[in-house]
């Protein structure tokens, strides 16, 4: 089953829209959902111009793509999707598959904040830029993203999969400060350069082929090791947090 | 002019004796009276169990350290989110709710009154802010006198009447209704990293002993005739082989008073551990229950641990720092000038984990081997043992041996090597639960004379209906039908007025604060010690007229005036 | 006649020792107070009476009119924005929830602007600290971080640390260390025994370092961090742990700089670290005389101290979302009600653009820069000076600041209950 | 030449941040200081008008020479003119980098705006009785 939801274009008002009810399991059920702008209930339709095709009976069958001018500003869509697939042509809002434990979702413009967060399984792909906190956790410092993987073709922002206890995050392009910051576990990779890689981690590997710029200083360099036909600098840390970690990277500069 | 009928009510009210009879009740302008006219409001109870309105004797809902464990638990708030909704305003957070999440789930409890445990004197105020908004049960504070430097060079000039002196100032100044020792000693150490070990360790530069402390503040206690005695938080909570320090401290406690104990000493669970480590740790509920079943001077309450996530929030500074260093997880600690300290730092106990298993059964020996059910009150020492809407797993677990079985079974297997809790059988009637939740909590704390925990005549109509009937459960069989039960009153009323009504609030509501003013004579009133007031402005950073709570503070004003020896 | 005892309603020092001499309805000297206290009692000019702004003029209204023009905003609103806060006192603030609430809407206070990193930091590791007279009374070291009392907090050294002798401490310029940590050789600086002077964006790294100087790894660290030599950094950390009771006061120059919150979580988990070894402690500069009573009010009514999302009902909190200059930043609110702040002269210029987009409501006592905003501006008594109500001193200490004047002006609390009545019989009558 | 950008309080701007429509608050918030070489290097003099450039627009404030600040950065108080350039972007924390900006500094025959002129050129109405 195919759930086409063509946003229909809106004044020049920026409220955003939580629109957590798209997530394809809802669409077994019919398209009677509800969305809110701001403080105001909205039917699905109100919003988009809803067409299905075809027929499923389990959420793996049903794929929603979301399209239109304004899906940025849409937010917290395949919040808890457990299976099945969305598909965005275009940029999405903030918390894009929070607490995702299941299926797919691409992105073929650029995710706002908070893609992924709390992410227990599943995977995201986004072709453009994600913003801060990608695949990180929340406020108060608990677990992060613990399993799935999200893969950013683009650039990603500041505290990129902070707190990470799980799960693999790949980025292609730069990332920004404070990336893996209080990393536990898991898996991060960075392609290009970002600041101050994996500060305060307790565990997990943190990769940098770029440059690693205003490394910080508590990081004990063990050596350097072949990693995917790259020569990588081994430190481990942070010892100013008792941690056992590793970070990888292939230049690094102090701000000394 | 208002009047209620409840009819066919089951009732249950320990204070009067009565136990189980079938009756009504009726409740004049918030008053119960022995009748009404016809033109009354009835309820019909269908012989459902009624009891009066229940007492929390020790609990954390209110003031600078509860608040700061909700400031920094955003991931705590997230759980038990509720929009508003009629007069029910939003609530958030799980173990340590919003103002409102704790008022309206005690209410569907059947719970009318609060005594929060640990308010420090210079944050008093704060304090009644919160009671404000905790607006379906009357509230009263216990005030920290554990590192009152005031009270701590007294003591040590061997001036039990200045001692009391201060505190009947600070009580009247801060609009407390008790005084509270926590770690007596101890807080006051640790405003230097250090700690006292047990009753006889001196405490730095002032030289006196939490042995000292506590047996001249309870002597000063009573010579202010307070309505309730003094609230110990014993020294060495929390650590293996502390139940030693506990025995000690409550040994040193004389029978003075002939109405109620003279020492209530809380959450005892955590202050009776054996062992010499963590690796042989083990209950020592036995001889604390044995001590307590000796000495009627003594009260004390369970402060029962449950498994799950909750968070740690004491004025012990020190052990708050220990629980620290074992967890590595987030952690508070809030040292009051002159007065005393306070801790938080969030917990799990664990069924999988031998130590929280352990504890666990403790808190339920304590209540089991104690003989007399007004000497061992229900509490968790919310939310430190557990959220307090817990307790009707615990009253299920006490009336059901065949309960505390199953639980038994599931928790670390080497638990039954290192508690007595597998070989009691008794199980706890309606009568006893009643004693340990309401009527204990009223004699305790000295407020049935206020028209607390029963239902005579010219009480006050706090009454919980609860959707059971007592001749057609068996509790030690059908345990899940009591805990449903008194998980969610049928009707919580509260002064004569419906507050609670199968879980749904009905009003905003308005409660009493109580607190106490002992009289003294113009030579104990420190307002006029050229001393105390020298050394106020020395050294405290507030300015003594700005000290005092204002009335302002107070919603119904209850002040409660006693007639101090000194 | 002269009012002592009078409570300063200016920064989060809070003093309350203040003389107020009043003749007639005018302050006419101030006794104990800053610089900043006394202008702030000796008053400016007040605004009139309520405002309204009709095309490109001005209107005088009544109070009826201008609470009612507020009530009508704030129930028609998809997103209102209810900011400011932390100049007023507690009960107008308690109001100001109940408000949120029942439109739901956002409700965010200047603590996003200035310690709202701190909170997310302590949210993270907690906090271990104290009341100032403890500090006064004990504190052996004192450091502050990216703070500059002199010009901050000019009483706070006074009071409670380079110059405040205490119990323990008979003379305190003579017994107590100070030390300051900040990118500029500050004034504060000039009355330091130690100046640490790092360079900008250097403060996370620098706190990493001492944290495992203090662990005994300092083998690892490079020669120089952030312009700060290995030598000083232990020379600094040996200060920490011979000290028998030290404090660390930070200010926004930790808040403020790259890495934000992270930098305030470094220095908690430091203090804690160093805590093993001695008693440390670790407090935050407030700014604003009740921007932590603020945080107080929403934290017990609401479970979160700022950034509060009620558009769902339930209380949501997302800093970064949830905040004010996100928020106007972004176009994400339709209306805003400010009370006790000035947005327009504290956010960037892409805010205001919103907030000239947008009906806004302001209480305040005087003109301001928001006020060129405003649709309508409702003058109110000052708390503290004509109005009293509860604050909370940087330290959380609770504290009823006093009225010194009496004046026709309505306080806070009393002109948001009768907005809030007008909006329950809008929303539930 | 390219300065970071420093803001923060002084106790002027404590002074006089209640009365926002003085001339005393423009006069404090338009205030830069720098360091005297990087003033000599501009040519400027104390109380020279400079163009500062942020990455959100720019600003006329008056440069003054200060002890206080390295070469190569600059201090301005608190308040409207600084406002008037810094990005609004919080980096998804709250908190704008009001201590952190780059900004563009060069001499200018331009006289500082008043705070009302500021406010009106966003679409606000000055409001002076």
């Amino acid at each position: 089953m195919k759930v086409t939801l063509a946003m229909k274009p809106t004044n020049t008002s920026f409220i955003p829209i939580e629109a957590e009810s798209i997530v394809p399991k809802n669409f077994l059920l019919g398209t009677d959902l509800s969305v809110w702008r701001g403080n105001r209930e909205l039917n699905l339709d109100e919003v988009f111009s809803v067409s299905v095709e075809g027929e499923a009976d389990r959420p793996e069958d049903i794929e929603v793509v979301i399209l239109g001018e304004d899906t940025f500003r849409l937010k917290r869509v395949g919040e808890y999707m457990d299976g099945g697939k969305i598909t965005v042509l275009g940029d999405i809002g903030m918390h894009c598959g929070n607490f995702m434990s299941g299926g797919t979702i691409e992105i073929h413009g650029n995710a706002d904040g908070w893609l992924g967060r709390e992410m227990a399984g599943g995977t995201i792909l986004c072709r453009g830029d994600a913003a801060n906190y990608c695949a990180s956790g929340y406020r108060g410092g608990r677990k992060g993203m613990t399993g799935g993987t999200v893969e950013v073709f683009g650039r990603a922002g500041h505290f990129l999969a902070e707190n990470i206890s799980g799960g693999a995050v790949t980025v292609h392009g730069d990332a920004g400060d404070m990336a893996g910051a209080e990393m536990r576990d898991g898996t991060l990779i960075v392609h290009g350069d970002c600041s101050r890689p994996a500060a305060n981690m307790k565990g997990g590997s943190c990769y940098v082929y770029g440059t690693a710029h205003a490394m910080l200083p508590t990081f004990k360099k063990i050596g350097t090791v072949r990693h995917e036909g790259r020569t990588l600098i081994h430190f481990t840390g942070d010892i100013a947090n008792r941690g056992k970690g590793n970070l990888f990277v292939k230049d690094y500069r102090y701000l000394d | 002019m208002s009047e209620l009928l409840i009819k066919n009510a089951c009732v249950i009210d320990p204070l009067r004796g009565i136990n189980a009879e079938t009756m009504d009740i009726a409740i004049l302008d918030g008053k119960i009276v022995e009748d009404v006219s016809g033109a009354a409001e009835v309820i019909d109870a269908r012989g459902a169990l009624t009891l009066p309105g229940g007492i929390d004797s020790h609990t954390h809902i209110c003031g600078t350290k509860v608040n700061f464990g909700r400031y920094m638990s955003p991931e705590d708030m997230r759980a038990g989110r509720t929009p508003r909704r009629g007069p029910m305003h939003s609530t958030s957070g799980y173990s340590v709710p919003t103002t409102y999440g704790n008022s309206y789930r005690y209410s569907a409890m059947g719970y009318t009154t609060l005594l929060e445990g640990a308010m420090a004197p210079l944050e008093a105020r704060h304090t009644h802010e919160e009671f404000t908004y905790t607006p379906l049960q009357d509230t009263m504070a216990n005030a920290l006198f554990d590192g009152n430097w005031g009270i701590l060079e007294a003591i040590r000039d061997g001036d039990t009447k200045r001692v009391a002196a201060i505190i009947a100032w600070t009580l009247r100044a801060v609009k407390g209704f008790a005084v509270k020792l926590t770690n007596p000693g101890g807080t006051e150490a640790w405003q230097w990293g250090k700690n006292v070990s047990c009753i006889r360790d001196p405490v730095p530069y002032f030289e006196v002993t939490p042995a000292e402390i506590i047996r001249s503040v309870v002597e000063a206690n009573e010579l202010l005739h307070l309505p309730h005695s003094v609230h110990l938080h014993c020294n060495n909570l929390g650590t293996p082989g502390n139940y030693t320090c506990t025995l000690g401290s409550l040994g040193l406690i004389p029978d003075l008073n002939p109405k109620r104990q003279t020492l209530y000493a809380t959450h005892v669970q955590f202050h009776a551990y054996g062992g010499s480590g963590w690796k042989d740790f083990c209950s020592k509920s036995e001889p604390i229950a044995r001590l307590v079943n000796m000495r009627p001077q003594i009260v004390i309450d369970m402060g029962q641990v449950m498994f799950g996530r909750t968070t740690t929030m004491t004025a012990d500074g020190p052990m708050e720092f220990n629980l620290y260093r074992l967890h590595h997880d987030k952690w508070s600690n809030h040292d009051v000038e002159l007065e005393t300290g306070s801790g938080i730092i969030p917990v799990i106990y664990r069924r999988k984990n031998l130590v929280n298993s352990i504890m666990w059964a403790i808190g339920l020996e304590l209540a089991l081997l104690t003989k007399n059910p007004w000497q061992c009150l229900l509490t968790t020492d919310n939310p430190n043992g557990a959220p307090f809407v817990r307790y009707p797993e615990i009253i299920a677990l006490l009336m059901s041996k065949r309960y505390r079985d199953a639980e038994f079974a599931t928790i670390h297997p080497d638990t039954g090597s290192r508690v007595p809790l597998p070989a009691i059988e008794r199980e706890l009637d309606w009568y006893e639960i009643a004693v340990m939740t309401r009527a204990g909590q009223a004699k305790a704390l000295g407020i049935q004379d206020l028209g607390k925990g029963h239902l005579g005549p010219g009480a006050e109509a706090d009454v919980a209906i609860y959707p059971i009937r007592i001749d057609e459960v068996d509790p030690s069989v059908d345990y899940q039908k009591v805990i449903e039960a008194f998980g969610r009153t049928e009707y919580t009323i509260k002064r004569g007025r419906v507050v609670s009504r199968r879980g749904d609030c009905l009003v905003d509501g308005s409660n009493a604060t109580f607190w106490v003013r002992p009289k003294v004579s113009d030579d104990y009133d420190m307002g006029k010690d050229p001393d105390f007031i020298e050394k106020f402005d020395r050294y405290y950073t507030v300015r003594m007229r700005n000290y005092p709570v204002q009335e302002e503070y107070l919603n119904r004003n209850r002040c409660i005036e006693t007639e101090a020896e000194i | 006649m002269i009012v002592k005892d009078v409570v300063c309603p200016f920064c989060g020092c809070l003093c309350d020792d203040i003389e107020v001499e009043v003749e007639g309805n005018r302050v006419v000297s101030v006794g104990n107070a800053c610089e900043l206290g006394t202008t702030k009692l000796a008053g400016e000019k007040r605004m009139k009476n309520p405002i309204l702004r009709d095309g490109n003029e001005w209107k005088d209204i009544t109070y009826d009119e201008a609470i009612r023009y507020a009530a009508d905003m704030l129930l028609s609103a998809e997103r209102p924005l209810l900011y400011g806060w932390s100049g007023t006192h507690g009960e107008a603030q308690c109001v100001g929830v109940h408000m949120a609430e029942l439109v739901r809407g956002v409700i965010d206070n200047t603590s996003s602007v200035c310690h709202g990193p701190s909170i997310l930091a302590i949210q993270e590791v907690g906090h271990p600290g104290c009341t100032l007279g403890v500090v006064k009374n004990r504190a052996d070291l004192v450091i502050y971080w990216g703070s500059n009392p002199i010009d901050a907090h000019p009483r706070h050294l006074s009071r409670y640390t380079r110059y405040a002798d205490g119990f323990f401490l008979e003379n305190a310029f003579r017994d107590r260390k100070v030390v300051v940590v900040d990118i500029r050789r500050t004034e504060t600086a000039n009355i330091a025994d130690e100046f640490v002077q790092i360079k900008p964006g250097g403060d996370y790294a620098v706190l990493s370092a001492l944290r495992a100087i203090v662990r005994g790894k300092t083998e690892t660290i490079p020669r120089t961090v952030a312009g700060v030599t290995r030598e000083q950094l232990v020379r600094v950390v040996d200060l920490c742990k011979e000290a028998k009771f030290g404090a660390v006061y930070f200010g926004l120059g930790l808040t403020m700089t790259q890495g934000k919150y992270k930098n305030i979580r470094n220095a908690i988990e430091l203090v804690s670290e160093l805590n093993r070894h001695t008693k440390f402690t670790i407090s935050a500069m407030r700014g604003h005389y009740n921007v932590y009573g603020s945080n107080e009010v929403n934290t017990w009514m609401t479970g979160y101290p700022f950034g509060i999302d009620f558009s769902r009902g339930i209380a949501f909190y997302n800093p970064g979302e949830t905040t004010a200059v996100d928020i106007l930043a972004r176009k994400e609110c339709d209306a805003a009600l400010i009370v006790g702040s000035d947005p327009a002269a504290h956010f960037p210029r892409r805010c205001l653009e919103h907030l000239a987009d947008i009906p806004v409501v302001q209480l305040d006592p005087y003109p301001n820069a928001t006020t060129a905003f405003c649709n309508v501006q409702i003058p109110v008594a000052v708390t503290g000076i004509d109005a009293e109500g509860t604050a909370y001193r940087m330290d959380g200490v609770p504290i009823r600041t006093r009225k010194v004047l009496s004046t026709d002006y309505p306080s806070d609390a009393e002109v948001l209950s009768r907005m809030y009545a007008l909006m329950q019989e809008g929303r539930e009558g | 030449m390219t300065y970071l950008m420093v803001t923060g309080r002084t106790v002027n701007q404590g002074v006089t941040v209640e009365n926002k429509t003085s001339a005393e608050y423009a006069e404090e918030t338009s205030t830069c200081f720098m360091h005297e070489f990087d003033m000599l290097e501009l040519g400027l003099d104390d109380g020279d008008a400079i163009q500062v450039t942020g990455p959100c627009g720019e600003v006329v404030m008056r440069a003054v020479a200060s002890a206080e600040v390295e070469m190569g950065t600059v201090f301005v108080p608190y308040g409207p003119y600084a406002n008037h350039i810094i990005d609004a972007d919080t980096h998804s924390t709250g908190m704008p980098d009001f201590k952190s900006h780059e900004v563009e500094i060069e001499p200018t025959d331009e006289e500082p705006k008043t705070v009302h002129k500021l406010m009106e050129d966003l679409g606000g109405l000055a409001y002076d009785r």
